[in-house]
């Protein structure tokens, strides 16, 4: 079988339980076996290829340009780690079915255990590191879920997020080491990387590359200082503890390391980094583990411990080490599942994992006792068990150490001793000694389902240890020579003779029984000591990194508007600075106009205005007449400098902003209070004036400069009546030039309009529209709100307006104009017939549909545009003639015009909805409507109304 | 011709201006809010008139351009708009700073509409009727 | 001389400007400030007709057709709001 | 039927003028679309002005606007003289109330309008009724004779031309 | 000439960064009108300061100048736009201040900090006891 | 020339206008008209993806001018992209809006929807500085109707800094423009490239400015730091499907950035490398702070906000430097950004709906479709945390790689991995609160349907012609719908996963183009057949 489709399996096995649920929890533990049992047959197809020493590869380019294959390849190691994660998975695939409970979402677990399944397998399966780090963060997330799969449970969601944090952090650090590696090896394929082990060992960035990939492995293989997310993962379902914390996933930090091991083992770097923190794990692990209480407790501090072994091993950097590193683990594998999942039938059965409310359930559970007495005896190392023969090759791999050799003895010893204590522990606490009377549960042996797993983990812990070389030594040499590169055969021998590892042996397991005697007076110290809680850091240290990060947030971004602009006007200001004086400013090539003494006399109103602008802007209204004045002077300003159309625009948006800004400020403050510092005052008026000399000597310098090169309008000016049909070259440019923009804009100011009317309509609803209900205006009014006068004179004033803009809409194209102008004349016009007779009685009598002009003017002009194209021409290309009709006199036709009519309408119809719609809030906060023109008729004459 | 254009021009152009900055002088001087709305709504009215006056000669006359009638289309506009927004600012002086005893009263009885405070008419009064005014 | 005249009448409404300026700023009421806006708009137009007769054209036409259309509403508009709050109802 | 096509035929003639005016240049052309726009745009705006005021007598009306003219352009050299040379102190500001015979609002603002266009005087604010105008005087030692003044000078002539 | 049209930009360019500054509202629209007058002025300079040269095809005239008509169109554009985006800027000013009952720009600190509420049940509690509170007239500012 | 070009702005302004002009009381047709235009809005984009996949440059001369004098259209490799990642978003999110009843909320929902779709095409077609500008404003005054859709204190609140703070933006981008059109005297991209670069050496003040100012223009909309200051308030308080258009939207400051600096101002012009030695630094301030927030915040909408500040922050780490692998890995990393961020924020809109609209990551009862929305948050969180299997992973391992020679190699890197964890952690966090710790508390009965109180049930009203109705009808939502679109966008991670070598290889022959001035300039400046002369 493929090893890519090994792989894929467990991953297709993970949608299966989702479908199949409905069908029964049997139905969905039988299809994960099945394709568990698939992908290990398929892995094991390719056994007798490997014992040829070959190695399968499959695959393909996933992303070749930064060297990403989905490439894999079975060798020795793949195969020993595939059927370990395969081969347990398997049993805990079986034992789960009947550990977890009818209430608990039995294919939720399964799937997210056939995803971490999958991703262990492309793990060891795969041929590349930045695939393989696809698969290695997979682990963390799916672990993620597992270990919080009993989601009511707080030390779950706690240990969840625990290792998420600490596999998740070294995953990162790994993923700068493996890219490093990569960039120094030049390919990302272990095959290519493996063989480069020179290159990558005399590279400068050799250190990094090391330590960055071995943060990330010891963060997945619980090394100190990483170790302590470990225990806190055991709040997952024992099939889990099972599973991930002592046979796969904290492995895979082991495997990488031997996987990597040709490549970067050797070097003194390697050696004092994994075996100095190895062999600290390894003791501190024992020594802990003494003294749990929680029965899985002990054994996630064992696993600790026994990681922490197989890791010194493999920082010997020795063959011989490597082959023992390698032996430990099929053996660690072994009896560490049988043991949780032994622990895991006594918490099931008994109702507690507690050591200290257990103990003498050997009669009660006598199947349960033999499974759980090998298994212990072979973790601490009794003969004639596999426990014995790793560790006994393990002391004598210290022994034969070149630096550093009696304190690894020491040290390694006393591990050893720990462990035989703990081990010998929970044997003798659980199984032995009284039977007690009050248990949480009735315990009894539970049924086959259960117990038929680790019995057959048991069994494989004896045979190893009495068989080695026929069970398991094949797959040992297999795995070593691929740890090595070089092909290896093991002789594994339960009696090496009388030597230093013997002894050292003896040692441990003499020590460890008398330490065991005196569990009761040492457990008390250990109690009354003071020791730093893990756990306890790491939450403070967590909830204070995220006080931290919300502190800073909340410092930085803190809702002040102020803030916000400020930070943007000085960046404005400093980049803008900095361009320039990076720059070079040519010479001045302009001369200066002259100034005329009007001209100044406008200037000198203008600052005036400005500077009492800011100085009154707290009197709201007086600021909006000196925005009128300021309006007012710059549009007179354009008329000056040649700019008639501007002037137009200029001032007939002002009138209508004035207009829409006094609609608002009916319901505004009149006034602003004084609420800010001297100080924060000052700052502003600095940045302001700041802000204010460096546009101002922009402009100026500037305009004092030419033109770099020609500028483009000198082709608009030539060709605007020849090609455009426009005198007024401006509007040409609006129209037919860059007509596109024309386009854009008037839909801007539709949306402008759409969006003010959706507003008003969410504000007349729900609490706002009671608010308005119930508002109380400021302000003394007067009497008459529709002067007759007023009225009168509207009259009159309507029409005529309505004719000007028709005029400035027809000249638009030759004088100043346009619809765009004209557009805002008609509205302001019908704005004055809605300010003499009042919103209601001027909206009964012209039902305009403003909507409709806004969709219409949109409609219009691209249409215009549109038409272009039946004559084969891009969308607005202009075209225009003279025509001439009886009694009228010629007049010109440009298409140029349906798309100024189409401004005209948009503008009209935007400008009124808006306008429209600020008025219907006041409307709705209003009292009446008036049914006349006026507020009184002197003829007292009052119509009937429509 | 030209010459007394010219002459006529001129003339009006000064007598404009004067009338224009005295205008803006009473503005200034004068003493209350009331006496001061004299002094622009006329002289200035009659100063922006002139001007208008002397451009429509000017262009009718001496300009190189065809001839042009749209000052007296300004004039007319303004002389139409000016009164209405003397009234106005009149009323919105009332409003402000006058108390209705303090003027005469209407012959027939009654305020004042400036001073009508708050008494529309029942008749006038109508429900809300939201739907019909959306302006859609 | 006509020129001369040109020059005469924009001084005397651009001094009437700043009279009307320094209204605005000093004034007991909003009324009067609103009154002297008006005016200046009012000057506004004397001084662009007076620019048009200076370089003979008649481009800004439009701009004091405006003017005067515009400044006579916004006129209004501000009185109202200060008789009534709402200039629309 | 032609009181429909033609809802205010002043204003239409005002507009056609108007429109005349902004054409600029006489041209058949021109008229034809003048008197169009002269048409349609009335047309249009008729709601807004509902009731129809009776004028007669264009040589009245003519007169009348002549009238204006000459009283605007004498009474500016007047206020002119009160605001350079007249001190504040001895200024005589008074408010006067002009009861009106007129009673079509056209008319009223008509003669309203006049008041404020002449110099000296403003009208301030229509009594609630419309019966009466307030009128604001910058300078008038004798108040009662500028109110019949203005009573006999437009009022009448106003009276003459609206009813 | 050049220096009157610079100074005045800088001017209203510092009275509009000033104001827009401020904590409240209207005066930050104040200050964005201010602004964008400024940078249509700007924009308009671009084409360089010509007088009595508008971009009119003149048929009358011998060799007539022009000054530069694009940035006018660009500026035009501009007005429009920017008249759009005060438009709505003012509506939605104004919906603020019905809605949230003051004037102020800055976020209230509501938005950042978690209010210290664990269940449901004290949310519904907290929204009765704020009744009275929110019904008062918009017209009285909160806290002002 | 090929008209299909411009359909990309045609369709959807003339459909916003059709429906304000025919539909506006009708929401039926709204829905049914705004999803065939923003699926036709697909097709063309794919079709534009394909005619571009030539490495031609298109240019569609509006109004039939000659190229620097008319504005013209460019359709080139990388718009296509950005035009189809657009519309693939866009007809989704719609989807979402639908199921989720945010369109029933207020008014002129679709047709803002179809005015923000143009905006954006037109943005990305635009081969004119200023047109670029004018739809900018498009797009930002449809964004503010969309922002503030369905009203409420805060929300209206958040709108009014959004519209200041980008007022102030576009203010500014009138200014950089006026200064570069002072500078050179034109507007086209290409002419201006061409100008650019025989720009005498001693006078380039005015226009280094003017491209500096520009950047930041940009840099405003993307929301990099120091100029991110609006975004937090803005996204978290914009209704769901709002804020997951947003996602592309702060990506159009990006692309313009990317466009203009490869074009118009490339590093050997006279502009040098300013842009890359202000914009590096502060995309890694902007990748810090945003991660920072994401594990800082308690907000559930503000972390989506932070996230993407934090996406954008990597992407202009990537693209600082204007390196081709650097724009091909951003430019990957632009995709993957938009369609996560887009995804995360339907996400949370899902579950802030269905925690009665409190987005606090407080203790709440568990929710209603807890597994699947949980499921959904789970993959989404993993998207935009960058890690494995999703796209995330590939487009940071790119940048990675892209960054692997940079003298500031070790802060990018640094920065991007440690910067991670905060993700993790704060995403951790957010996942455990929501989904694992709320079963502590028993389900509270009517707490699962949309924000506010559920009105009385009754047939579902299409016309929305009284005040009355808008409320009705927010109340008939179908989550259906609200869950297929979200997995539709994460189905369009996981192909840009797979199908991450052909996506790469497309992405790095647009670089390619895009590094190429010399073919802009040539299509547009020197091949002007048919043109008016």
């Amino acid at each position: 079988m493929s090893p890519a489709l090994i792989a894929l399996l467990p991953f297709a096995g993970a949608l299966l339980p989702g479908l199949l649920i409905r069908s029964g929890r049997n139905v969905a533990a039988f299809a994960c076996g099945t394709a568990t049992a698939l992908a290990l047959i398929g892995l094991w197809v390719h056994i007798p290829a490997i014992m040829r020493g070959e190695v399968v590869t499959a695959g393909f380019d996933w992303l070749p340009q930064i060297g990403l294959n989905a490439q894999f390849r079975i060798d020795g190691l793949a195969l020993l780690f595939g059927t370990l994660i395969l081969g347990i998975g398997l049993l805990i695939i079986l034992y789960a079915r009947h550990y977890l409970s009818r209430t608990d979402p039995i294919g939720k677990f399964y799937t997210y255990l056939m995803l971490f399944q999958g991703a262990m397998t492309g793990i060891v399966l795969c041929d590349n590191i930045l695939f393989l780090l696809i698969f290695w963060e997979l682990t963390s997330l799916s672990s993620f879920l597992l270990i919080g799969y009993w989601r009511h449970l707080p030390e779950g969601r706690q240990g969840a997020r625990m290792a998420l944090t600490v596999t998740g952090a070294g995953g990162l650090a790994m993923i700068a080491g493996m890219l490093i590696l990569g960039q120094i090896a030049g390919s990302y394929e272990i095959s290519e990387i493996l063989a480069s082990r020179d290159v990558i060992q005399a590279s400068p960035w050799y250190t990094t590359a090391l330590v960055l990939i071995l943060i990330g492995a010891f963060t997945k293989s619980a090394q100190f200082p990483f170790h302590f997310w470990l225990p806190h993962a055991m709040a997952a379902p024992t099939p889990v503890s099972a599973y991930l914390h002592s046979a796969t996933m904290v492995k895979a930090g082991l495997f990488l390391m031997a996987r990597l091991w040709p490549a970067l083992s050797g070097t003194p770097e390697w050696f004092y980094i994994v075996s100095i923190t190895g062999l600290i794990t390894m003791l501190l692990g024992a020594f802990i583990a003494v003294f749990k209480d929680d029965l899985k407790g002990l054994l996630a501090f064992s696993t600790v411990s026994h990681l922490g072994l197989i890791t010194m091993l493999l920082g010997f950097g020795t063959e011989a080490a490597a082959i023992a590193a390698v032996f430990h683990i099929i053996n660690h594998a072994t009896f560490k599942a049988a043991l949780f999942m032994t622990a895991g039938i006594i918490d099931h059965e008994a109702g507690t994992r507690s050591i200290r409310l257990l103990g003498g359930l050997r009669k009660l559970m006598p199947i349960t006792f033999v499974i759980g007495t090998i298994a212990a005896l072979s973790m601490a190392g009794i003969p004639p068990l596999n426990g014995f023969l790793s560790k006994e090759m393990m002391l004598y791999e210290v022994d034969h150490l070149d630096a550093m050799r009696q304190t690894f003895m020491v040290l390694a010893t006393l591990a050893a001793l720990f462990s035989v204590c703990y081990s010998l522990r929970f044997i003798a606490h659980v199984f032995l000694g009284p039977q007690r009377d009050e248990y949480p549960h009735k315990p009894h042996d539970p049924g086959l389902g259960l117990w038929v797993a680790p019995g057959f983990l048991a069994v494989l812990v004896v045979l190893i240890g009495l068989f080695p070389n026929t069970t398991a030594g094949w797959l040992v040499d297999a795995s070593a020579t691929a740890v090595t590169g070089v092909a290896q055969e093991s002789h594994i021998y339960l009696w090496h003779g009388v030597n230093a590892a013997l002894i050292m042996s003896i040692i441990a397991i003499a020590g460890g029984a008398v330490l065991l005697g005196l569990h009761r007076p040492l457990l008390a110290a250990w109690d009354a000591a003071p020791r730093p809680e893990a756990k306890a850091m790491f939450d403070a240290t967590i909830l204070n990194f995220g006080r931290l990060c919300g502190w800073l947030t909340d410092r930085i971004t803190n809702g002040s508007m102020g803030r916000a602009l400020a930070a943007l006007t000085v960046t404005v200001v400093f980049c803008g600075a900095l361009a320039w004086s990076t720059g070079s400013a040519g010479p001045i090539t302009r001369p200066m106009l002259p100034v005329e003494p009007v001209p100044l006399i406008a200037w000198f109103m203008l600052i005036v205005a400005t500077g009492c602008m800011v100085t009154f802007h707290r009197r709201r209204l007086l600021a909006l007449v000196l925005v009128g004045i300021v309006g007012l002077i710059v549009s007179v300003g354009f008329a000056y400098m040649s700019a008639p159309d501007l002037a137009l625009t200029q001032i007939s948006v002002e009138v209508v902003t004035i207009i829409l800004l006094l609609l608002a400020l009916n319901f505004l403050p009149k006034r602003t209070l004084f609420e800010t510092t001297d100080r924060r005052r000052g700052t502003d008026a600095f940045i302001a004036a700041l802000t204010g000399i460096g546009f101002g000597t922009l402009a100026y310098a500037m305009m004092r400069r030419d033109f770099g090169a020609d500028p483009i309008s000198g082709y608009m000016l030539e060709n605007s009546y020849k090609q455009g049909g426009g005198t007024n070259v401006v509007n040409v440019i609006l129209v037919d030039f860059r007509g596109y923009d024309t386009f854009g804009e008037i839909t801007v100011l539709g949306i402008a309009a759409l969006v003010i009317f959706a507003l008003t309509e969410t504000l007349l609803q729900g609490k706002s529209s009671r608010r308005l209900r119930n508002w109380v205006t400021e302000q003394r009014r007067a009497g008459d709100r529709h002067p007759l006068m007023l009225v009168v004179a509207t009259r009159l004033v309507l029409p005529v307006a309505l004719v000007v803009g028709i005029y400035i809409f027809l000249r638009g194209h030759n004088e100043p104009g346009g619809g765009f102008v004209a557009g805002l004349v008609v509205a302001i016009a019908l704005l004055m017939q809605y300010m003499a007779s009042g919103f209601a009685w001027t909206q009964r009598r012209q039902r305009l549909p403003y909507h409709a002009l806004i969709g219409a003017g949109v409609v219009a002009a691209a249409v215009t545009g549109v038409g272009a194209w039946f004559n084969g021409r891009p969308f607005l290309t202009s075209d225009y003639g003279y025509f001439k009709l009886p009694l009228l006199e010629e007049f010109e036709l440009a298409t140029a015009m349906g798309f100024d009519l189409g401004v005209f309408l948009c503008v009209l119809g935007a400008v009124m909805l808006a306008l429209n719609s600020l008025s219907r809030i006041a409307r709705h906060a209003g009292q009446t409507v008036n049914v006349d023109p006026m507020d009184s008729d002197p003829k007292n004459r009052r119509e009937a109304e429509v | 011709m030209e010459l007394i254009a010219e002459i006529l021009i001129s003339i009006i152009l000064v007598v404009a201006g004067i009338f224009g900055l005295v205008g803006s002088y009473g503005l200034v001087k004068l003493p209350d809010a009331m006496t001061r709305l004299h002094a622009p709504t006329k002289a200035a009215t009659l100063g922006v008139g002139g001007v208008l006056i002397a451009s429509l000669i000017w262009f009718l006359v001496l300009s190189e351009h065809h001839a042009s009638w749209h000052e007296l289309l300004i004039t007319i506009l303004i002389f139409l708009t000016a009164p209405i927004t003397g009234l106005m600012i009149a009323k919105s002086n009332l409003h402000l700073t006058w108390l209705p005893e303090d003027l005469p009263q209407p012959p027939n009885g009654g305020q004042w509409a400036t001073f009508d405070e708050g008494k529309i008419p029942p008749a006038l009064q109508e429900e809300h009727d939201p739907e019909s005014l959306r302006g859609d | 001389m006509i020129s001369s005249a040109l020059i005469f009448a924009s001084l005397c409404f651009g001094v009437g400007q700043l009279l009307c300026l320094y209204r605005v700023v000093f004034a007991p009421g909003v009324a009067d400030r609103v009154l002297a806006l008006d005016t200046m708009t009012i000057n506004m137009i004397a001084l662009i007709t007076l620019f048009g007769i200076f370089y003979d054209t008649a481009v800004y036409f439009e701009a004091t057709l405006l003017f005067a259309l515009v400044g006579f509403v916004s006129t209004v508009a501000y009185a109202k709001f200060i008789l009534r709050g709402d200039i629309i109802e | 039927m032609l009181r429909r096509l033609f809802p205010h035929p002043l204003l239409s003639a005002l507009l056609v003028l108007i429109w005349m005016l902004l054409v600029n240049r006489f041209a058949w052309g021109s008229l034809v679309f003048a008197v169009i726009i002269g048409i349609t745009v009335p047309l249009l705006t008729a709601p807004y002005w509902p009731d129809r005021p009776r004028v007669s007598g264009l040589g009245r009306i003519l007169s009348y606007i002549g009238m204006v003219i000459w009283d605007i352009v004498v009474a500016n050299v007047q206020v002119a003289r009160i605001v350079l040379f007249l001190p504040n102190k001895d200024l005589r500001p008074a408010f006067i109330v002009i009861p009106l015979r007129l009673k079509s609002p056209e008319a009223i603002t008509v003669l309203a309008g006049t008041i404020t266009l002449t110099p000296g005087t403003v009208s301030c604010d229509c009594s609630e009724d419309g019966h009466a105008l307030l009128v604001h005087c910058l300078h008038a030692p004798d108040p009662d004779a500028v109110r019949d003044d203005i009573k006999a000078r437009y009022e009448q002539r106003l009276v003459e031309i609206f009813e | 000439m050049e220096i009157l049209v610079a100074s005045a930009i800088g001017a209203m360019t510092a009275a509009g960064v000033y104001l827009i500054l401020r904590i409240r509202t209207f005066a930050v629209v104040l200050g964005m009108t201010m602004l964008s007058y400024a940078i249509n002025v700007f924009l308009f300079s671009t084409g360089r300061l010509v007088i009595g040269a508008a971009p009119i095809l003149d048929n009358y005239a011998e060799n007539p100048t022009y000054t530069d008509p694009l940035p006018q169109a660009l500026v035009l554009t501009a007005i429009v736009i920017s008249f759009g985006m005060t438009a709505v800027v003012v509506m939605m000013a104004l919906g603020a201040f019905i809605e949230g009952g003051d004037d102020r720009i800055d976020m209230p600190d509501d938005d950042r900090i978690m209010p210290d509420l664990r269940t449901v049940e004290d949310e519904e509690a907290r929204d009765s006891v704020a009744q009275p509170a929110k019904s008062q007239p918009v017209g009285n500012e909160v806290g002002s | 020339m090929n008209h299909w070009i411009i359909a990309p702005v045609l369709l959807p302004a003339l459909m916003g206008a059709l429906i304000i002009l025919w539909m506006r009381h009708d929401l039926f047709l709204q829905r049914v008209f705004g999803l065939i235009a923003t699926g036709l809005l697909l097709f063309v984009s794919i079709y534009l993806l394909w005619l571009a996949s030539d490495g031609d440059v298109r240019v569609y001369r509006l109004g039939n001018w000659r190229a620097p004098f008319g504005i013209v259209l460019m359709l080139d490799r990388l718009a296509a992209i950005m035009l189809t990642l657009t519309s693939i978003l866009a007809l989704v999110v719609q989807l979402y809006a639908f199921g989720s009843g945010w369109d029933r909320k207020g008014w002129h929902f679709h047709a803002l929807w179809q005015f923000q779709l143009m905006g954006i095409g037109g943005a990305f077609l635009t081969g004119d500085a200023f047109n670029l500008f004018v739809f900018f404003e498009v797009l930002l005054i449809a964004s503010y109707g969309l922002m503030i859709h369905g009203g409420g204190p805060m929300r209206l609140r958040a709108g009014v800094q959004y519209i200041a703070y980008n007022l102030a933006g576009s203010t500014l981008f009138l200014g950089a423009l006026g200064a570069i059109y002072a500078a050179t005297g034109t507007l086209n991209m290409a002419d201006l490239a061409l100008r650019v670069a025989e720009m005498s050496p001693d006078d380039t003040a005015l226009l280094r400015t003017g491209a500096v100012l520009l950047m930041l223009v940009f840099a405003v909309k993307a929301a990099i730091f120091p100029l991110h200051f609006w975004l937090p308030s803005t996204y978290a308080n914009a209704p769901g499907p709002t804020a997951a258009l947003f996602a592309i939207m702060s990506k159009v400051g990006v692309y313009a950035i990317i466009r203009f600096f490869t074009l118009v101002f490339p590093q050997d012009s006279v502009v040098e490398t300013i842009a890359t030695d202000l914009l590096l630094p502060a995309a890694l301030f902007t990748l810090a702070l945003g991660q920072i927030a994401v594990a800082g915040t308690r907000s559930l909408t503000r972390m989506a906000a932070y996230a993407a500040i934090a996406s954008i922050g990597t992407l202009m780490i990537s693209v600082a430097r204007f390196s081709p692998e650097g724009l091909s890995a951003g430019l990957y990393y632009m995709i993957h950004s938009t369609l996560a961020t887009g995804a995360l924020f339907l996400v949370v809109d899902l579950i802030a709906a269905r925690r009665g609209g409190d987005v606090w990551l407080r203790l709440r009862p568990a929710i209603k479709n807890t597994g699947i929305v949980s499921a959904l948050f789970f993959t989404t969180a993993i998207a935009i945390a960058g890690l494995p299997p999703l796209s995330g992973f590939i487009g940071k391992l790119l940048i990675l790689d892209a960054t692997a020679e940079d003298p500031w190699m070790g802060w990018i890197w640094g920065t991007i991995l440690i910067t991670s964890l905060f993700a993790i952690v704060g995403f951790g966090r957010a996942g455990s609160m929501l989904f694992w710790k709320s079963h502590t508390l028993d389900p509270e009965p009517g707490n699962d349907t949309d924000e506010g109180p559920r009105p009385a049930p009754g047939p579902i009203p299409t016309k929305l012609d009284t005040d009355e109705q808008i409320q009705d009808v927010a109340d008939s939502a179908s989550p259906g719908l609200a869950f297929t679109s979200v997995f539709m966008l994460l189905g369009c991670l996981a192909m840009l996963t797979l199908a991450a070598g052909p996506v790469t290889q497309y992405l790095s022959d647009t670089t390619t183009q895009m590094l190429t001035p010399q073919l802009y300039i040539e299509s547009v400046i020197e091949q002007q057949e048919g043109a008016r002369p």
